[in-house]
């Protein structure tokens, strides 16, 4: 059984991106957003309720912006005595208080960020860099003996945002630091940069065939933490392509050139670098170097 | 022949494993036991349940062991021990004649509820009489919590000073922590001592456990003040709730919960209560409970506010530096080690052989006194690890094991057997071998009773058998002579 | 023809046997006490001595320890 | 004896100061200036962001590991060398973790010989357990600087010009015993563009001081063994690149990972090209890396294929360095008093409670010491800029 001293927290990333939903609700119009937003709160509410020191947040990520649903800045557990009158129903107290919380907030984010352009892409790269601060944030708030275990559940709809790539994989890196996993479930097209975000860190990715049934694939797949997921048998490990795309044209190749100066990657040799304009000294066929220190070796 | 008594507190599963499966079933009805029993759980069967959750049609048997890698199959069949011992599984025939699993409806029903809403409200809110007056925050909440159940303590150890109610006093008889002999005001005992070291939440816990044990000789309803102390703990702190709509045997236990702290009353009339974080935490002794082990060091269990923070600090010189100036807190240290010197904010003990040996002469354990230096380690200490010295730990077990170098077992010896067959024949009667199984049912009765072999020697033909087991074995030998 | 004996199980360790062996050579407790010497950890001695030998056993131990602390 | 109180002995000295650091506020409280000591401390942290520098990202690196009699000195716990091999660990780690298409190689020196204790690869297990095995080494006689330089030369001048070529030297001895002219040695070697660092264990020696001035190289002498650590990881970074190196597109390959295990029925086991050369291992796998030009099968990666050459990675092995070429500007501090609206840090929801915020130059965003300190240090991008500069 968990020790008392230990926490478990988890930060749910969902993607709000108006645009997306918006075309989501004519193609379908039984998978809203509002049900997207009903699952997650399943998912926060049993993962809150499996233990007394588990912990929840949930972020929004918009497309210009991202924004903390729960916990907001100014709420304290305990003092919502005034102001958050409970639902009267039977559901935990804590609960229904997260629960009016979310909802609440989420009216304010969609109602007053205004969206420009009509980009689909989501800037989850933000997201989930204030996801990283605030889970730094709270281990160091921990009381002496305790320790956390956090992981990032990223529920993603809208496209991937490629000039997003090197931010990206700087928040990767700095989760697989801090051994946070980023799980991933993907509501509609698959997503190269959650697939290598989730096989660095260790965390699961799932494209999920329903979205009708997005609470019990949550509930299923992404609510046990790392150390029942050793003993359950979960869907396996994503086919992770890493294969470069290449700066200049943005395909994807298998062999390339990278500049040395500045790493960048093209598809053709060129003479100048376009990043850095460096321009290149003209190398013969590089097969000297290994014979040579083939040779060396055999002497 | 076990001379002392250990203290014995069961964590909840072990308790409920003990009611009847309807008293099991009509718990279920309420959304706060769900969601206590749940908690409980082991993790994996948390995950199991929540998988099942939403789910109306059984789970074949097969599908659910393929739910975990081979490796863990030892987990998952504890876990499915534990479910179905708690009446959480109901096993149900499937179509095709598969053996299957589905949720106890009462308890996916409730459990739901407590998740997600609906059904109807715990209790009633304090906002239905408007605004207290007189509303309590939260501080005031704790250092009432903090009085009340120090008073009980300081009963206990027999401080002039605290009283209590007659009825506490007859509940602290009955769990067996204090001893009244005709007429005389009632001593502690050598399980009061244990209790005394316990940390608050697992007192807490135990108490509540003996307070359940006499609760229907009462005249009270097991299922509805069970269900009131797990809605309690659920409750949020710093809010008031009103009594409206509780049963007169619910008042008398809210009267009682008042008196030992878990809940603030204003008047013993007053309409409403508010939840002090004693009761809050009670879910949290659950857990420690069966703990007296050292492993769970609970740093939840100490209720901020409640004199419940680290303030032990323990040298490997032997000498323990206690910040506190509670006398009853002095009182518990002072239970196993020798007062040196004593300061306004300070108290120096020293552990000695002696005051050791004398705490175990008292009862009490070396395992309690590490664990009550341990829950109660100053924060300085908490940074290491591990908390206590070493040294210190290891040489408290050791004062202790040097009581325990005989260790006796009443018995009756069986020697000079005639021949090896003979030997055999008695002993294999006198252990209960899993090759009894096979003989005639009747046999079988006969034989489980004879479990009682404590020792054997076979190449000596010596064996010996409990006393209980003798006259059994004894007219088994004589029924055995009389065929050959 | 079996033998019965009514007593108590001594389970101990080999040090100790041999100072309830020399307790009983010498009648220390004012008779023999041990019934049949069983093997190298356990004894079978009479029910009535169990307490007298806790007592002996606890001055042995009180003699053989020091203080480890000093005030 | 002379009890003159304020002529102490010069090593006293270093203690005196302690204490002094310390001041009573008004009401005799050290409060207020123990909290700034630990303000600072926090503050504390190595700015050396370049501006747009050119770096050598691909490294190739040979550390020198004095293995003379020297290392059996106890001022380091449990001795020198056992400490140095344990802190080359967490270095090697880092070191591949910040500089994944790089390379190293150890070199351990004694007896006025010098040895390769592992040849230059990328991988950081095969130095680790070298170095795990070299723990037991007995420390004899004198190292030999001429000799240890002069092996790494042997390798490292062959490596291709757009690399970084380095040596690493830690130096215990105070002297070394050389078979020729060390000068004539630092020429080669300043001609060759190497870079050659040192790191002292006891004392500065003059030949040193020169090789490294020369080659243009650091040169820093160790106060204890956090310093120690401190010193070592600065060699972590990549180094700016010196104006005259050679720039060049470097062919490589970015193979993918098939695993052909489930879905293929007739997928057999094959020889991975990586266990050609270990012995033990397993040498039978199912999945791998396929290299795109020969088809040759790698467990690993970053590799250089056994076969054609090609240098074999993978896009994140790139991107992983891709920090220190386009390294976060430092935030500017400011008092907590001066900003405006709700003190709250945009990154973590914390409030603001020490006496600095941090303000990002480009988006304004504000934030907390302590999100300042990881944004810079382990996330390597601002949270609010990330919003911005996507926008079209």
């Amino acid at each position: 059984m968990a020790s008392e001293n230990e926490i478990i927290l988890l930060v749910i990333v969902v993607d709000v991106n108006p645009i997306w939903w918006g075309q989501q609700a004519q193609r379908e119009p039984e998978f809203t957003l509002s049900k997207c937003l009903d699952a997650v709160m399943v998912m926060g509410n049993s993962h809150m309720a499996m233990a007394r020191t588990n912990k929840l947040a949930v972020i929004a990520s918009h497309c210009q912006d991202s924004h903390f649903l729960f916990p907001i800045k100014t709420w304290n557990a305990g003092d919502n005595g005034d102001d958050a009158p409970s639902s009267g129903d039977g559901k935990y107290e804590l609960l229904s208080a997260a629960n009016n919380l979310i909802a609440e907030e989420i009216k304010t984010v969609m109602s007053k960020t205004e969206v420009r352009g009509n980009s689909t892409d989501t800037l989850l790269a933000g997201s989930l860099a204030k996801a990283l601060c605030y889970i730094h944030r709270v281990s160091k708030e921990l009381e002496v003996g305790q320790e956390m275990k956090s992981r990032i559940l990223v529920i993603k709809a809208a496209e991937d945002c490629a000039l997003q790539y090197m931010n990206f994989m700087n928040v990767i890196f700095a989760a697989q630091k801090q051994n946070i996993l980023i799980d991933a479930c993907v509501l509609d097209s698959d997503s190269g940069l959650l697939q290598q975000a989730c096989d660095i860190t260790g965390g699961l990715y799932l494209k999920i065939p329903q979205k009708l049934a997005l609470a019990q694939y949550l509930l299923w797949v992404f609510l046990p933490d790392s150390d029942q997921r050793s003993q359950l048998v979960l869907p396996p490990p994503a086919h992770v392509d890493y294969r470069a795309a290449c700066f200049c044209h943005r395909n994807l190749i298998e062999i390339g050139y990278v500049c040395s100066v500045c790493l960048s990657i093209f598809c053709n040799f060129s003479p100048i670098c376009t990043t850095c304009e460096t321009a290149f000294k003209i190398q013969l066929p590089q097969m000297v170097k290994p014979k040579k220190k083939k040779v060396k070796q055999a002497m | 022949m076990k001379l002392r008594v250990q203290l014995q507190c069961k964590n909840l599963h072990e308790y409920l494993r003990e009611l009847s499966p309807e008293i099991l079933d009509r718990l279920y009805n309420h959304p706060a036991t769900c969601l206590a029993v749940y908690r409980e759980l082991p993790c994996l069967a948390k995950n199991y349940v929540m998988r099942m959750l939403f789910l109306d049609q059984p789970l074949p048997q097969a599908a659910l062991a393929l739910w975990v890698k081979k490796d863990s199959q030892k987990d998952h069949d504890e876990c499915v021990s534990v479910l179905a011992g708690l009446r959480l599984w109901h096993s149900q025939q499937l179509q095709g004649g598969l053996q299957g699993y589905i949720l106890n409806p009462v308890f996916k029903e409730n459990l739901r509820i407590a998740l997600l809403g609906g059904g109807k409200a715990w209790a009633d809110e304090g906002s239905s009489l408007g605004p207290d007056r007189h509303a309590r925050d939260i501080k005031s909440l704790d250092r009432y919590a903090m009085e009340r159940w120090e008073v009980i303590l300081q009963f206990m150890v027999g401080s002039p000073s605290s009283a209590v109610s007659q009825d506490l006093a007859q509940l602290l008889v009955q769990a067996g922590l204090m001893k009244s002999e005709a007429g005389e005001a009632p001593y502690i005992t050598s399980a009061g001592f244990q209790f005394l070291l316990l940390d608050t939440a697992s007192q807490l816990w135990y108490f509540t456990l003996q307070y359940l044990k006499t609760a229907q000789s009462r005249g009270m309803d097991l299922v509805e003040i069970l269900s009131f102390l797990f809605q309690l703990s659920f409750s949020t702190l710093g809010r008031d709730y009103s009594v409206e709509g509780m049963s007169e045997s619910l008042l008398t236990f809210l009267q009682h919960l008042r008196e030992f702290g878990l809940v603030f009353q204003r008047k013993r009339k007053s309409r409403r209560y508010y939840p002090t974080r004693l009761a809050i935490t009670l879910a949290a002794g659950v857990t420690t409970g069966s703990s007296t082990s050292s492993s769970s060091s609970s740093n939840l269990a100490s209720l901020p506010g409640t004199g419940d923070e680290g303030f032990i600090v323990v040298e490997t010189n032997y000498r323990i530096y206690a910040y506190t100036n509670s006398e009853l807190q002095i009182a518990l240290v002072a239970l196993f080690s020798e007062m040196l010197y004593r300061f306004p904010n300070v108290v120096v003990a020293q552990v000695t052989r002696e005051s050791v040996q004398q705490a175990i002469a008292n009862g009490i354990t070396a395992q309690q006194i590490i664990h009550f230096l341990r829950t109660r380690a100053h924060s300085v200490m908490l940074k290491q690890t591990p908390v206590l010295p070493p040294a210190i730990t290891d040489q408290i077990r050791l004062w202790e094991l040097e009581r325990d170098r005989l260790q006796f077992t009443e018995g009756v010896l069986y020697n000079q057997f005639l021949s090896q067959a003979d030997f055999e024949v008695l002993r294999d009667r006198a252990q209960c071998s899993a090759e009894t199984v096979c003989y005639s049912s009747i046999e079988l009765v006969v034989l489980q009773g004879l479990d009682c072999l404590v020792w054997q020697d076979v190449a000596h033909r010596v064996m010996v058998v409990t006393p209980q087991g003798h006259s059994e074995v004894k007219r088994f030998w004589k029924r055995q002579k009389s065929h050959t | 023809m079996v033998n019965v004996h009514k007593g108590v199980l001594v389970e101990c360790d080999p040090a100790m046997k041999q100072f309830l062996l020399y307790l009983d050579e010498t009648m220390a407790l004012g008779k023999k006490f041990i019934l049949k010497d069983l093997d190298d950890t356990h004894l079978f001695i009479l029910v009535e001595v169990v307490h007298t030998l806790q007592e002996r056993v606890g001055e042995l131990m009180d003699q053989n320890s020091f203080p480890v602390t000093q005030k | 004896m002379d009890e003159e109180p304020e002529r102490a002995k010069r090593w006293e000295g270093g203690y005196e100061r302690t204490w002094e650091v310390l001041k009573e506020d008004e009401s005799g409280s050290l409060k207020a200036t123990v909290e700034e000591l630990l303000f600072q401390s926090k503050r504390k942290r190595v700015i050396a962001s370049h501006e747009q520098v050119r770096l050598g990202m691909m490294r190739h690196l040979y550390v020198v590991i004095d293995c003379s009699r020297s290392m059996e000195d106890q001022d380091l716990k449990p001795n020198r060398l056992t400490c140095t091999l344990k802190l080359m660990e967490a270095f090697v780690d880092e070191y591949f973790d910040q500089n994944p298409i790089s390379q190293v190689g150890i070199i351990t020196t004694k007896n006025k010989r010098a040895e390769k204790l592992t040849e230059l690869t990328g991988n950081p297990k095969k130095h680790i357990t070298a170095m795990k095995k070299a723990v037991d080494t007995v420390c004899v006689g004198e190292p030999s600087l001429y000799n240890s330089l002069n092996l790494a030369i042997q390798t490292l001048k062959h490596m291709p010009g757009h690399t970084s070529r380095e040596i690493l030297i830690i130096l215990s001895s105070l002297t070394t015993c050389d078979p020729a002219n060390i000068y004539e040695l630092i020429k080669t070697l300043k001609s060759l563009k190497m870079r050659v660092s040192v790191i002292g264990l006891s004392a500065e020696v003059r030949v040193c001081t020169l090789l490294t001035r020369e080659t243009g190289g650091a040169y820093n002498v160790i106060l204890d063994e956090s310093h120690f650590k401190e010193l070592l990881m600065l060699h972590v970074k990549p180094p700016p690149a010196s104006s005259s190196s050679e720039c060049s597109l470097i062919r490589m390959g970015f193979p993918q990972h098939s695993i052909a295990s489930l879905s293929d029925q007739d997928a057999k086991p094959s020889f991975s090209m990586a266990h050609l050369d270990s012995s033990n291992g397993p040498g039978l796998s199912l999945g791998g890396y396929f290299c795109p030009q020969c088809h040759a099968k790698y467990t690993e990666l970053p590799v250089e294929c056994k076969v054609c050459g090609l240098t074999l990675v993978s896009a994140p092995h790139l991107a992983r360095s891709f920090h220190h070429l386009f390294p976060l500007q430092a935030f500017i501090e400011s008092p907590v008093e001066e900003i405006q609206g709700n003190r709250f840090c945009q990154a973590c929801q914390g409030e603001l409670k020490d006496k600095s915020a941090f303000t990002c130059t480009s988006c304004h965003s504000v934030f907390c010491v302590e999100c300042d300190i990881f944004i810079h240090d382990i996330l390597h991008c601002c949270p609010c800029c990330i919003h911005i500069q996507s926008m079209p």
